[in-house]
């Protein structure tokens, strides 16, 4: 079993910051394809299409027929061959977790692999293998116990690869819907320590006010992603003490964009969720970063809940989905900035949110319990992209495989 | 009146015996604006973005872009902002004289009442009874409603938004009736968020004050501060909104010229 | 000085064109892949038949070519890496030659690969050499087209050759692409299009200059009972020569290695530059194909603009140049580009051209040239192929 | 011994007088401030110096080093003035010395060329290793630097690890090479390392990737080994003494299919190894096997046929492998003891082997050595190190 987890002591303001390191980032072209499935939580290796057999490591081409290579899931088991504890390391950011243990696993799926061990397997042991993100935002194999063990998720080596929110410091940027209130009481109860809530305009009320500020671990806070002074003065209050920021601002409004679209709901839109991403990240990126291999305290991440049809525009809500496609590109030039400093940057896919602002919208809608839910196990599992529902699965796995065909579907 | 007004309000100004109070709150995106049910346009509060402060984007100066509603912090109503007046002559901010913008104020006086009722609302026959008490509204002025309201600034009982809406004082329809056709008024001056009282949607008729000041050419004056430093009569209020090319109103500066030590 | 032994025991078979590409988002890797599938599809051999590996890419970093072996699943005995860029197809052949001879390896995969990505071209520039980094780069980074306008200049000067000459080889050269389906020019090019190209750096102009691109080449060295076992046509190794860094002492280059060892190739050939059915010549730029000419005893230096204008170069022509179009109108594929020679001579003289054949195509001569480490190609090398058995 | 020849046929040419003079092992630095170039310059020089072969009549350049980007083989050509009909770029780490002899020695044999000059050599500054780690190959960079940068101390642990349990090896019995090794080195000027190491100290020395310790790894440093490779006559033209190259082998990407390593590609060629030389395991007076790890050295005691596989432990246990002991073994000391010069510590072996055969080793000399066997071992780009090779060298009275 791992040692559980404790709560984090107090910083001593006299020492230092521990400079945030990634592991080496440089990677080839078919790498990199890997990570883009392991943010997707897949587990993936190449298998080629013509003797159908896996490899490992990244390939260009099948190394048994020279066939073209695609990427598949794969079966996730494994038995660890061998493993060492490495205890002297060259690198920046190894050097500062040793000892770091890793192992030679027989995937079940074929090839050998070199691989990073959960504390509680060793040789000999059969695992269930995990390809997670490193903290450099590169595809990352990980051996887990078979089965459940106690505090599996508290592992030192694991949490280098995950956000898992316990014991952290969370801002959800607001707390006046549903869907941030749904969020900020999931991740307390996934063991957050507080959740910062905020609210644009404290002069107002707000439907849950009182439920949701009563809750422990709650602390309000004044924040306005329009406003560029409000969050300069939050990140200057909380900069330093926030691990993990959620945004879940939503701005959705029916509307076309040469029949019925309203100019005032797309500039709303984008200075919300465009502008507002923005607003937050040069608020809140630099303080993370600065925190980002801090130990137990570390930063470690920045979600993002957008809709799904920002992938591909959706008829009806014109201006919104072109708000979400704006957000999702500014997240994910984010994301290359923040690999550099090793913060995971997570976008929560949705389809229509189970609101106000969708009741035209037939059902399946999301609701915020499940937005929430997914903000959690991004977190947990260290995932980079999640959809929170059916609806957004569904266009995400048609967009994958068709994007120009989906963008058409979901314009008729 | 002489050529040597001018001159003499110059001495004025400079002794201090004419002082310039200023009735503007500062516009800051904390500002509340007015609240309108959720499928309406809403009013876009102030924003500010620097865009240089003596650095790579600008090394020797200093500049922000803003934005907001012309119906944002302390601002002035034109006739056009209500359906009532859209059909007036000179019904917007740039087509108002100059000369419209410069008038005398009556201060009217309903804090007490305010206070112990946020849904006070001013009737004809509060006025006619105030007029037994300080005298008759002279034409051309404006009305300034004195509530104290400002002093909730930065409080959420300024907007006062309840479950059923926003409480806060202001007229009926016979109060407003009565300023502007027997008083023949140059508009309403308030400290709330609107000449309207918080709850005037469910008036009959609602929104007298924006239906019945503007149908009528009249203007109004919104989210104003110091009120209860003007005396009842006698101030001067300048208050001159932006010339927006077919703009229903404007934030502005406004302030008030009153004389000697009265406070 | 020994003189070359003969290259007893050895063919040359199985030429691969990998169809070029301008722009690839593939990687070296994928593109050696695909030439060893071709080889594969060709002679039905597979990862585990090879047991040799020779091979030349410029964009496999950083991996070379004990990385490739391993990522492409071979287990040779005997591997090599070229990274001479335009004389790699030569050196593979006679490093393979020499193996397969010696009993070192008996089936040789000879490759040559190169992706073109956006970006690649300067990228490989950037970083081609120190001296090229210190001396030649900061001077305007010109890439070679500059390098070799200086010794273009100096050339037609010196020799009395004019655009007008390098006009008839980059026409014939093009007339002969048009009949190759895999070459990246598709329009002819006339003499006076060639002569009013645009400007690249004086006197090198637009058609004086390869397209780079992405692609790959390949072949295979065995023994002739290997290849007879495999069913596969044979050319053999009649002599070849190799050379680098040489006349350094030259103040501007014009001349290659060849002229040091021109006689040595000739007389382990056993035939003489009349004897041969056509030219595969390295040509980056036509300055340098005339240069072979001259250096490989074609003509001599003052001769080569008479010489060009009394031959015919195209396929059917007097002496058929670059019968693939060559780098200048099929693309130059990085190091591929320096193996192209070889294919298509091979190509040629087993009877199974991509284009046009050369009529009665017997032997070839192949020259290679490359790297400009600094102010001149400094690897040179040439062979001489010989058909032997067609199946 | 069984012969591992598969389904290729074909038999291997003898080297008939091919010979390798003028061994040259350039004193090391922990860290040098100059460059590749630098060192391969001062190689040549020495080599020159040594043969009295003058620099326009090596025609002839073989190439391994790690730290001469851009620049390979054909640029140091060019930066160094050499005028060469051959030349060869080879970049297989641990396996390059021995492969570069190979590739020369067919090239006189053939008359291609006359004298090649076959250098490895490498500078060490600081940073430079990491770079080197973090540059090595692909599958390094997509797919063990990541786990740990442990460079090949991790992945060599994981082999070492699996290799001890399987065939039942101590660390004492890996100690006994180290120790060794190091008893050698003392009598090595060059050599790194001037302390005597204890069975003791080597045990308790710290862990750096279990089971990997202190003593079981090389030291970086900067450094160059060359040889010339010639033909006889040419030699005795100069008046050169050269070792006899009775044969070799090399093998790339072997048994890639195996899940662990605990052999290296030698067992696929080690019949013909000695085939070609005529001799078998017993006749060999001097073994320098590659040495980054002494695992690897048992492995290929076994894999040489010195001992079976399997019984490495008791080999090393019942062999007494210093100078004067009866299994003489990296008799310079090694990398382990002299330092590891990137390339050059390829040709650490080979340069000792010549020198033992030819009797010109001086405080190092087995005596009476005659046949002398040098493996090479390289390429750790994943999981296994893809290359090796192995030569057998004698003296002139062979």
């Amino acid at each position: 079993m791992s040692d559980p987890l404790t709560p984090p002591k107090r910083k001593d303001p006299l020492v230092v910051t521990h400079a945030g390191h990634v592991p080496p980032a440089l990677r080839s072209r078919a790498a990199t394809a890997m990570a883009a499935r392991a943010g997707l939580g897949r587990f993936v290796l190449q298998v080629c299409d013509d003797c159908a057999r896996a490899t490992y490591p990244q390939r260009d081409r099948c190394p048994f027929c020279w066939g073209e290579l695609s990427w598949q899931d794969q079966p996730d088991g494994a038995v660890i061959e061998a493993q060492t504890t490495i205890r002297s390391s060259i690198d920046l950011f190894f050097k500062d977790h040793l000892p770091w243990r890793i192992g030679s696993a027989r995937l079940d799926a074929g090839p050998m692999a070199t691989v990073h061990l959960h504390g509680d397997v060793g040789q000999g042991d059969r695992v269930r293998m995990e390809l997670k993100l490193d903290r450099s935002g590169n595809p990352a194999l990980f051996a887990m116990p078979e089965k459940e063990t106690p505090h599996m998720a508290d592992d030192p080596q694991l949490r280098v690869f995950t956000a898992d929110p316990k014991y952290r410091r969370i801002l959800v940027t607001d707390g006046r819907t549903e869907t941030g209130q749904a969020v900020a009481e999931a991740l307390l109860k996934a063991g957050a320590k507080t959740v910062f809530l905020g609210n644009a305009d404290p002069l107002m009320r707000y439907p849950g006010q009182d439920r949701i500020e009563a809750a422990p671990g709650i602390e309000p806070v004044r924040l306005s992603l329009t406003d560029t002074r409000s969050i300069a003065a939050l990140a200057g209050q909380l900069g330093g003490r926030v691990d993990i920021v959620v945004n879940t601002a939503q701005f959705a409004r029916q509307g076309g964009v040469g029949f019925g679209g309203n100019l005032n709901d797309l500039q709303s839109g984008l200075d919300l969720e465009v502008t507002g991403l923005m607003r937050l990240a040069q608020g809140f990126a630099p303080a993370l970063s600065g925190r980002s291999d801090d130990g137990d305290r570390s930063a470690a991440a920045f979600v993002d809940i957008a809709s799904i049809h920002g992938l591909t525009g959706r008829a009806g809500f014109a201006g919104s989905s072109a708000a979400a496609a704006a957000r999702l590109s500014l997240l994910a030039s984010l994301r290359g900035e923040m690999a550099r400093t090793g913060i995971r940057v997570i976008s929560v896919l949705t389809g229509p949110v189970d609101d106000g602002w969708h009741q035209n919208v037939p059902p399946p809608k999301t609701a915020p319990a499940q937005i929430a839910r997914a903000v959690v196990t991004a977190l947990q599992q260290g995932q980079e992209t999640i959809c929170a529902d059916e609806v957004a699965k569904d266009v995400l796995t048609r967009w994958q495989d068709d994007p120009l065909l989906t963008i058409r579907e979901e314009n008729k | 009146m002489s050529k040597t007004v001018l001159a003499d309000l110059a001495v004025a100004l400079a002794s201090g015996q004419v002082r310039v109070i200023d009735l503007t709150n500062t516009l800051s995106p904390d500002f509340p604006v007015i609240v309108l049910p959720a499928e309406f346009g809403q009013c876009a509060p102030f924003r500010m973005e620097k865009l240089s402060r003596y650095d790579a984007d600008g090394p020797a100066w200093y500049w922000n872009n803003i934005s907001m509603n012309e119906h944002t912090g302390t601002h002035f109503d034109a006739p056009a902002h209500w359906v009532t007046g859209k059909d007036l002559p000179s019904n917007t901010v740039d087509a108002i004289p100059a000369q419209d913008f410069v008038a005398p104020a009556v201060v009217i006086d309903i804090s007490a009442e305010s206070a112990a009722d946020a849904d006070f609302v001013l009737t004809r026959e509060f006025l006619e009874n105030w007029e037994t008490e300080h005298g008759t509204i002279p034409p051309d002025h404006w009305i300034a409603l004195r509530t104290d309201w400002y002093k909730r600034v930065g409080t959420p009982e300024y907007l006062n938004l309840l479950e059923d809406g926003a409480h806060s004082p202001g007229p009926d329809a016979g109060a407003v009736e009565f300023l502007v056709h027997d008083r023949k008024c140059v508009g309403l001056a308030v400290e709330t968020v609107g000449t309207d009282a918080g709850q005037a949607s469910t008036f009959n008729p609602p929104l007298p004050a924006h239906s019945i000041l503007h149908g009528n050419g009249r203007f109004g004056l919104q989210c104003l501060t110091n009120l209860d430093k003007l005396p009842t009569f006698g101030a001067i209020i300048v208050a001159c909104p932006l010339k927006i090319e077919g703009g229903s109103g404007s934030p502005l500066r406004v302030v008030a010229l009153v004389e000697g030590e009265t406070a | 000085m020994a003189r070359q032994k003969p290259y007893d025991g050895v063919a040359v078979c199985a030429p691969v064109t990998v169809p070029y590409a301008r722009y690839s988002d593939k990687t070296a890797h994928w593109w050696t892949g695909s030439a060893l599938a071709a080889l594969s599809r060709q002679t039905g051999l597979g990862p585990a038949d090879f047991d040799g590996f020779c091979f030349a890419s410029f964009s496999a970093g950083p991996d070379t070519v004990v990385g490739m072996v391993q990522h492409l699943g071979l287990s040779p005995r005997w591997i090599d890496h070229i990274p001479t860029g335009g004389a790699s197809g030569v050196m593979a052949l006679r490093r393979a030659a020499r193996a397969v001879q010696m009993g070192d390896a008996e089936i040789v995969a000879c490759v040559a690969a190169d992706t073109n990505q956006i970006d690649s071209f300067r990228q490989t520039l950037q970083g081609f050499s120190r001296f090229s980094q210190d001396a030649t780069y900061p001077y305007g980074f010109g890439g070679p087209n500059a390098t070799f306008a200086l010794i273009a200049d100096n050339f037609m000067r010196e020799y009395g050759v004019s655009r007008e000459d390098f006009a008839k080889l980059c026409v014939a050269q093009r007339a002969n692409a048009l009949s190759n389906p895999f070459a990246l020019m598709k329009k002819p090019l006339t003499h006076e299009q060639y002569m009013q190209a645009r400007p690249i750096s004086d006197p090198i102009h637009l058609f004086d200059c390869v397209m780079p691109c992405a692609g790959a080449e390949a072949f295979i060295v065995t023994t002739p009972e290997k290849a007879q076992e495999l069913g596969l046509s044979t050319a053999r190794l009649a002599a070849t020569i190799e050379r680098h860094n040489a006349f350094p002492e030259d103040p501007v280059q014009t001349r290659g290695g060849w002229a040091r060892d021109i006689d040595d190739l000739w007389s382990a050939a056993g035939c003489g530059p009349q004897d041969m059915d056509m030219v595969q010549l390295y040509d980056d730029y036509p300055v340098i194909v005339a240069m072979q000419l001259a250096d490989l005893g074609f003509s001599e230096k003052p001769e080569l603009s008479r010489f060009i204008a009394d031959n015919d170069f195209t396929i059917t022509g007097s002496l058929p140049l670059n019968t693939n179009g060559g780098q200048l109108s099929a693309g130059q594929a990085g190091a591929a580009g320096g193996f192209q020679n070889v294919t298509e001579g091979l190509r040629q003289i087993l009877q199974t051209p991509l284009g046009d054949q050369v009529p009665d195509a017997r032997r070839a001569l192949i020259s290679g040239f490359g790297l400009v480490n600094y102010d001149r190609g400094i690897c040179t090398g040439a062979a001489v192929l010989e058909q032997e058995v067609l199946r | 011994m069984t012969n591992r020849m598969g389904k290729f046929s074909i038999d291997r040419r003898a080297y008939d007088d091919v010979v390798i003079t003028t061994p040259v092992s350039l004193p090391y630095v922990r860290f040098s401030e100059q460059s590749a170039h630098w060192w391969i310059g001062r190689a040549l020089r020495a080599l020159v110096d040594g043969s009295g072969i003058e620099a326009r009549d090596i025609d002839g350049f073989c190439l391994s080093s790690f730290t001469t980007a851009p620049d390979t083989a054909i640029g140091l050509a060019e930066h160094l003035g050499l005028s060469v009909r051959w030349l060869d770029h080879v970049p297989l780490g641990g396996a390059s010395g021995i492969t570069g002899v190979r590739r020369a020695a067919r090239a006189v044999q053939s008359g291609d060329c006359d004298v090649v000059a076959c250098i490895g050599a490498d500078t060490n500054q600081r940073g430079s290793f990491g770079n080197t780690l973090a540059n090595f190959s692909r599958f390094s960079q997509d797919a063990v630097y990541p786990y740990g940068a442990g460079g090949t101390n991790a992945s060599f642990a994981l082999i070492a690890r699996n290799y001890m349990e399987q065939f039942n090896v101590s660390r004492e019995d890996l100690g006994r090479i180290a120790v060794a090794q190091r008893s050698n080195a003392l009598k090595n000027p060059n050599a790194l390392m001037k302390e005597p190491l204890t069975l003791d100290q080597y045990m308790n020395a710290r862990p750096i990737a279990d089971p990997i310790h202190l003593y079981d790894c090389v030291m970086p440093c900067a450094g160059a080994e060359a040889v010339l490779v010639m033909r006889q006559d040419t030699a005795r033209a100069c008046g050169i003494a050269g070792a006899r190259l009775r044969g070799s082998i090399e093998r790339h990407n072997a048994r890639s299919i195996e899940p662990m390593q605990t052999s290296g590609g030698w067992v696929e060629d080690v019949g013909e190894l000695y085939s070609m030389a005529g001799v078998g395991p017993d006749d060999i007076d001097v073994v320098q096997t590659y040495d980054d790890y002494p695992v690897i050295c048992m492995m290929q005691m076994e894999d040489l046929g010195f001992c079976r596989k399997g019984e490495g432990a008791e080999f090393v246990r019942s062999h007494d492998l210093r100078i004067e002991g009866d299994f003489p073994h990296n008799t310079s000391g090694g990398q382990l003891s002299c330092g590891q010069a990137g390339a050059g510590g390829s040709y650490v072996g080979l340069t000792e082997a010549v020198r033992q055969v030819l009797g010109t080793a001086g405080d190092t000399q087995v005596k009476g050595a005659n046949l002398a066997l040098a493996s090479g071992f390289g390429m750790m780009t994943y999981t296994r190190g893809l290359s090796s090779c192995a030569v057998i060298l004698s003296g002139e009275g062979a």
